[in-house]
């Protein structure tokens, strides 16, 4: 369920096999999705035909989903490493130092077709899902973020996604009681048939209570705990990740999970129990591939066996199978790895607070796992066949035919639009308008930590009982990854670094969440494979680790892919906590409007401008200058620490003139701006932030972005009632009241 | 044990808050679990925000029944400060400790956003300390917030500025006769520091711990 | 046994969840419909065979937890 | 007319609540209650007087919005 990065493993790369067109449908292997070739190897492997439940294993871990064959071997390239790092990819989560004995643990998660299949329950599931990952390192999760797209909210059906989507992020995580306190939502086009739903989780816990997915030595005790097990998600993993939409929609349906909120959080109550009494060796959770995956992942990293007997599994439904059993894909269970001597004592926590736990099984001294049910041998497999050994593709990357094209095709010679008009049309377009309807429907304040959040940049926050605050801010940006998938790549990462920035907050790992279209298509391994390069040199160009990540393919509706969309979330830590921390809304009459950031150069490429203006997506986003990246996150870093500016926002969707307006209408206070070309106040270029300061802070603040090295200028001031922009002889003038109310009703009129 | 207990139910979730923002004003705090009976000594008890039971059935209506519920029916009957929000006022409803019932926003949406409530009662263990009138802005954070009492028999002790959730008489908070029961939809505990955006619950968290010491018999 | 619980709110009482759908169902162009009012289903398996026991015990958890007398009525069906 | 629609998820599809309320009728002494499963139930007026025509209209509604066809059963009942 994780990305395995380990370099040793021996790369037998191997081109993909394709079964034969008038492939035998009734081949049991070919149901559960396994090729020809995968099922030669698991021959190979066990030297005799395989048994159904162990066919069921092989077909749910060697999944796309689950073994990563398409993209293991890509993701290698990510820099991983810093002093701070405690636990890289492939555990269930990234950990990091966060100094005086803390950790933060973090991950990001798709759900993308489950969410299509049933909104609210795929979105409900997907919440339920990446807080067990964060969990099970023996974190307390403390916040979560989600990233959603959709196509127009014109077409009912999106608007059926989208309010089931968000209906279900927020009936599962406000009833689980972990804020939901930033993220994204953006529309397009392109995932009309195919809605982007990702989610980011962040826990802290103190050193002493990392709990790793290892099984540990020969007669730890195999503690099933949670909910009982139906058929859930049957193949769920295999079936809903791999293959495409159009055929999922219908016939995948009885697949649906169902989340229940409340008996995850008494399992997370429990198990932060567990932990803090040290009754645990180790943890895995029960995610795709259910039971599969949590017995044979954990036996593999501690190099041990396993014995598990499913007659022990409490269940749901009577008359399970075997496979059944071990695909099962219920919600809310967790695999505690026990001592014998320690059991009893861990029942007793379940029992406490009021959940069912069983004993299922026992590792053993060989390397074999081995299932049993009613007496008989059901399954015995070498545990890491099921794992490190599950295929490796080196899929063929193919540029784009068109790729050249659509850089020529940039918009020329655009006249100056009226621009009031303008503005007021990006801040009703819902990918640019106010979130609020949005996260106005999650707990984001709940745990008393949320010091900056929905509605501005990154999010600020604090951890009680130090003078310590972790910023996150979540990006991706489908349109510009489509134009330039290295630039995209590398531009995500940038802003992600800008918005942690604008809280005063100091980088410090990252998690990714790549959503693609099919991998077997040359452009779109291409398009993978240049994403991973633009993030990994902006991650290096920052001195930021990659500690986890999630890959989704197959992001396809009737043959269409959606633009590459990697999203990434940034964790950093700010210390001390700033007195009062910066919030858009600060903004205040007779303070300046300052711009930082590199000058001069223009480039409307992939801008929400061309797009909203004129359904214009072409031309080539410029790239990215690591050099000015970090300048001018150190100038953010220090306005804030230093308390020279209490609003603060990087430029991107929209341009300057959105940004501007963005903290005019959260301040509720008029700005001026002053203006040369008109295109620069739509251009997205990067590493460029506005904010406002006192009047009495000019010097200090000009010295400060010398000693960054950074240009920063006086552009305009704030009073009034009016968004204006002015150039000599020309002023354009767009009244506060109605850019707000525009901005902040465009969601809910068109739900309406 | 003496202080103020703070009930913890399975699905509970803000009781850690209450703690803190109770201790940031001197209190003492204990935090009982559900199935514990023996409330002896403690000064007031808080029925904190969450979602007990995961509001399965109807939100609170598995809670009442929880053995911890009826040592707070003594105390309130005892006239000792019982405080509900949130989820701990829709306990209380269902337990017919505190008048009407909480039902779905009128809108239909979890609203999770800071709100302006305005003092009507001054009376009670949770508001004595305010200013009549008082205009407090405090998060709101529910999905069944809408107060209906069809018997017309609640007592009003704040109401919403603006009609945010349907609540009849713009209730956002009631209390029983005595005033020594109050069932507040805001969250108190969520505007206790200007860091955190307000600190307008303050007033309200400082006449319950008053209140409470007041009790002591 | 099966035995089936009906529940309803009250007339008077506020039915957002019904309103909303009447609405949603009139903007779907079903504006033929012109009150809808939600209402609840428990589906029980109970262990037994005298009908009218049964019935008595499940009117007492209806009274007791599954209604809420202030805002609720109910119906308890024992299928034959 | 009135019209009644029973809505029930499918019995392959977990039912938490249902669950939940069964244990805490145990918890309350009604062990005597093996399962719970929970349903919705919609009550419609409808305008009209052929009650083929009105079952038609009311299953598109299910269909469409009343209830989850993923998860979902439902039931039109049209009342005389
Ligand atoms: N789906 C969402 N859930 C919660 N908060 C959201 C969501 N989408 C956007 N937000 C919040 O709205 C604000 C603006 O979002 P966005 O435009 O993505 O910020 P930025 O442009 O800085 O990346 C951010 O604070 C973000 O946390
Ligand atoms: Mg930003």
């Amino acid at each position: 369920m994780n990305v395995e990065l380990a370099p040793e493993e021996d790369a037998l790369t191997e081109e993909p096999g394709e079964n034969p067109v008038d492939s035998d449908e009734d081949l049991l292997h070919r149901r559960l999705g396994l090729t020809d070739d995968e099922y030669e190897r698991i021959l190979d492997i066990l030297g005799r035909p395989p048994r159904p439940a162990e066919l069921a294993m092989y077909s749910v871990m060697w999944s796309e989903h689950c073994s990563y064959k398409s993209s293991r071997l890509h993701l290698r390239r990510f820099p991983t490493e810093a002093p701070w790092v405690v636990v890289g990819p492939g555990e269930n989560a990234g950990v990091i130092d966060i100094g005086d004995g803390w950790l933060a643990a973090f991950r990001i998660e798709s759900h993308n077709h489950p969410s299509f299949v049933e909104p609210y329950q795929g979105a409900a599931t997907g919440v339920g899902g990446i807080l067990r990952d964060v969990f099970t390192m023996g974190a307390r999760p403390i916040a979560l973020w989600d990233q959603i797209r959709f196509g127009p909210l014109e077409e009912a059906h999106n608007r059926y996604l989208f309010s089931g989507v968000v209906s279900g992020i927020a009936g599962y995580g406000n009833a689980v009681g972990v804020p939901t306190v930033g993220g994204e939502v953006a529309f397009e086009k392109c995932y009309s048939g195919n809605p982007l739903v990702n989610v980011m989780c962040l826990g802290v816990l103190r050193r002493e209570q990392l709990v790793l997915g290892t099984a540990g030595a020969p007669g730890t005790v195999a503690v099933l705990l949670g909910a009982a097990t139906g058929r859930d998600g049957i193949g769920g993993a295999s079936v809903l990740a791999s293959a495409s939409f159009d055929e999922a929609a219908g016939a995948k349906r009885p697949a649906v999970q169902v989340g229940d909120p409340f008996e995850e959080k008494k399992l997370i109550e429990a198990c932060l129990e567990l932990y803090e009494r040290n009754l645990v060796v180790g943890v895995q959770d029960l995610g795709a591939a259910g039971l599969s995956c949590a017995v044979s992942e954990p036996a593999a990293r501690a190099g041990a066996g396993m014995r598990v007997e499913l007659d022990r599994v409490h269940v749901r439904e009577p008359n399970m199978t075997a496979a059944e059993l071990l695909m099962s894909e219920s919600q809310e269970r967790m695999m505690a790895f026990v001592s014998p001597a320690l059991v009893d004592a861990v029942l007793a926590v379940a029992a406490r607070w009021e959940i069912d736990a069983s004993v299922v099984g026992e590792v053993t001294s060989d390397t074999a796992l081995v299932v049993t049910y009613s007496g008989e041998t059901v399954a015995e497999v070498p545990a890491a066949s099921l794992t490190e050994e599950a295929p490796l593709y080196d899929r063929p990357l193919g540029e784009p035919s068109w790729i050249e094209d659509l850089w020529s095709n940039s918009l020329t010679h655009m006249t100056q639009p009226a621009l009031a008009t303008a503005l007021l049309r990006l801040l009703d377009d819902p990918s640019l308008a106010s979130s609020a309807w949005v996260y106005e429907q999650f707990d984001h304040m709940l745990f008393l930590n949320t010091v900056v959040g929905p509605g501005n940049d990154g999010n600020l926050l604090r951890i009680k009982g130090t003078d310590k605050a972790l910023a996150v801010s979540t990006d991706g940006n489908g349109r510009l990854c489509h134009l330039d998938p290295r630039r995209g790549g590398a531009l995500i990462v940038y802003e992600a670094a800008l918005n942690v920035a604008m809280t005063g907050a100091q980088p410090r790992g990252l998690v990714d969440n790549l959503n693609f279209g099919n991998p077997e298509k040359p452009e779109v391994m291409w398009q993978f494979s240049q994403v991973v390069d633009g993030i990994s040199e902006a991650c290096a160009a920052l001195g930021i680790p990659v500690v986890g990540g999630n890959v989704s393919f197959y992001n396809e509706t009737d043959g269409i892919d959606i633009y590459p969309t990697p999203v990434v979330g940034l964790v950093g830590l700010v210390e001390p906590v700033p007195v009062t921390p910066p919030r858009l809304s600060r903004a205040t009459a007779g303070m300046d409007l300052w711009l930082a950031g590199p000058g001069g150069s223009i480039n409307l490429a992939g801008s929400a401008y061309e797009q909203v203006t004129f359904g214009h997506v072409g031309g080539r986003p410029s790239a990215p200058d690591g050099t000015m990246a970090r300048a001018a996150i150190s100038l953010g870093q220090t306005l804030v620490q230093e308390g020279l500016s209490p609003a603060l926002h990087d430029v991107s969707d929209g341009g300057l003139a959105v940004t501007v307006a963005e903290i005019a209408i959260a301040s509720e206070v008029g700005v001026t701006v002053d203006y040369t070309d008109w295109r620069h106040l739509f251009s997205e270029e990067p590493h460029r932030f506005v904010f406002a300061a006192e009047v009495s802070n000019r010097r200090r603040i000009s010295e400060a972005a010398q000693a960054a090295r950074i240009p920063a200028e006086r552009i305009g001031s704030f009073d009034g009632t009016d968004i204006t922009f002015r150039r000599e002889g020309a002023r354009a003038v767009l009244d506060l009241a109605t850019a707000s109310a525009t901005c902040r009703s465009a969601l809910s009129r068109r739900l309406a | 044990m003496s202080g103020i207990g703070v009930v913890v139910f399975p699905g509970s979730n803000c009781e850690h808050d209450m703690v803190w923002a109770l201790e940031a004003l001197g209190a003492e705090t204990h935090l009982v679990w559900h199935r514990d009976t023996d409330l002896s000594g403690l000064d007031g008890v808080v029925l904190p925000g969450g979602f007990a039971h995961g509001d399965y059935l109807r939100t609170g209506a598995i809670a009442r029944f929880s053995p911890v519920m009826a040592p707070v029916a003594e105390m309130a009957e005892s006239g000792k400060p019982v405080v509900g929000i949130c989820n701990g006022f829709q306990i209380l409803c269902e337990a017919q400790i505190l008048a009407g019932a909480l039902i779905a926003n009128r809108d239909l949406r979890f609203i999770c956003r800071p709100v302006e409530i305005e003092v009507v009662d001054t009376d009670t263990v949770l508001t004595s300390a305010a200013e009549p009138g008082a205009v407090l802005t405090i998060p709101l954070n529910s999905y069944e917030g809408q107060h209906c009492d069809p018997d017309g028999t609640a007592r009003v002790v704040a109401r919403y500025v603006e009609d945010v959730n349907g609540s009849q008489n713009l209730a956002a908070a009631v209390a029983n006769a005595r005033g020594n029961v109050v069932g507040i939809m805001p969250h108190p505990e969520r505007a206790s520091e200007e860091i955190l955006g307000s600190a307008d619950g303050r007033i309200l968290l400082e006449s319950l711990v008053a209140s409470s010491v007041g009790s002591r018999t | 046994m099966k035995v089936t619980v009906h529940i309803e709110r009250r007339p008077v009482i506020a039915d957002p969840e019904g309103a909303t759908i009447a609405r949603s169902l009139a903007d779907l162009g079903y504006d033929d419909v012109s009150t809808v009012r939600t209402g609840r289903t428990f589906h029980l398996e109970v262990v037994g065979d005298d009908p009218e026991h049964i019935r008595k015990r499940v009117t007492e958890m209806c009274e007791t937890l599954l209604a809420n007398p202030v805002i609720e009525d109910y119906e308890v069906a024992v299928e034959p």
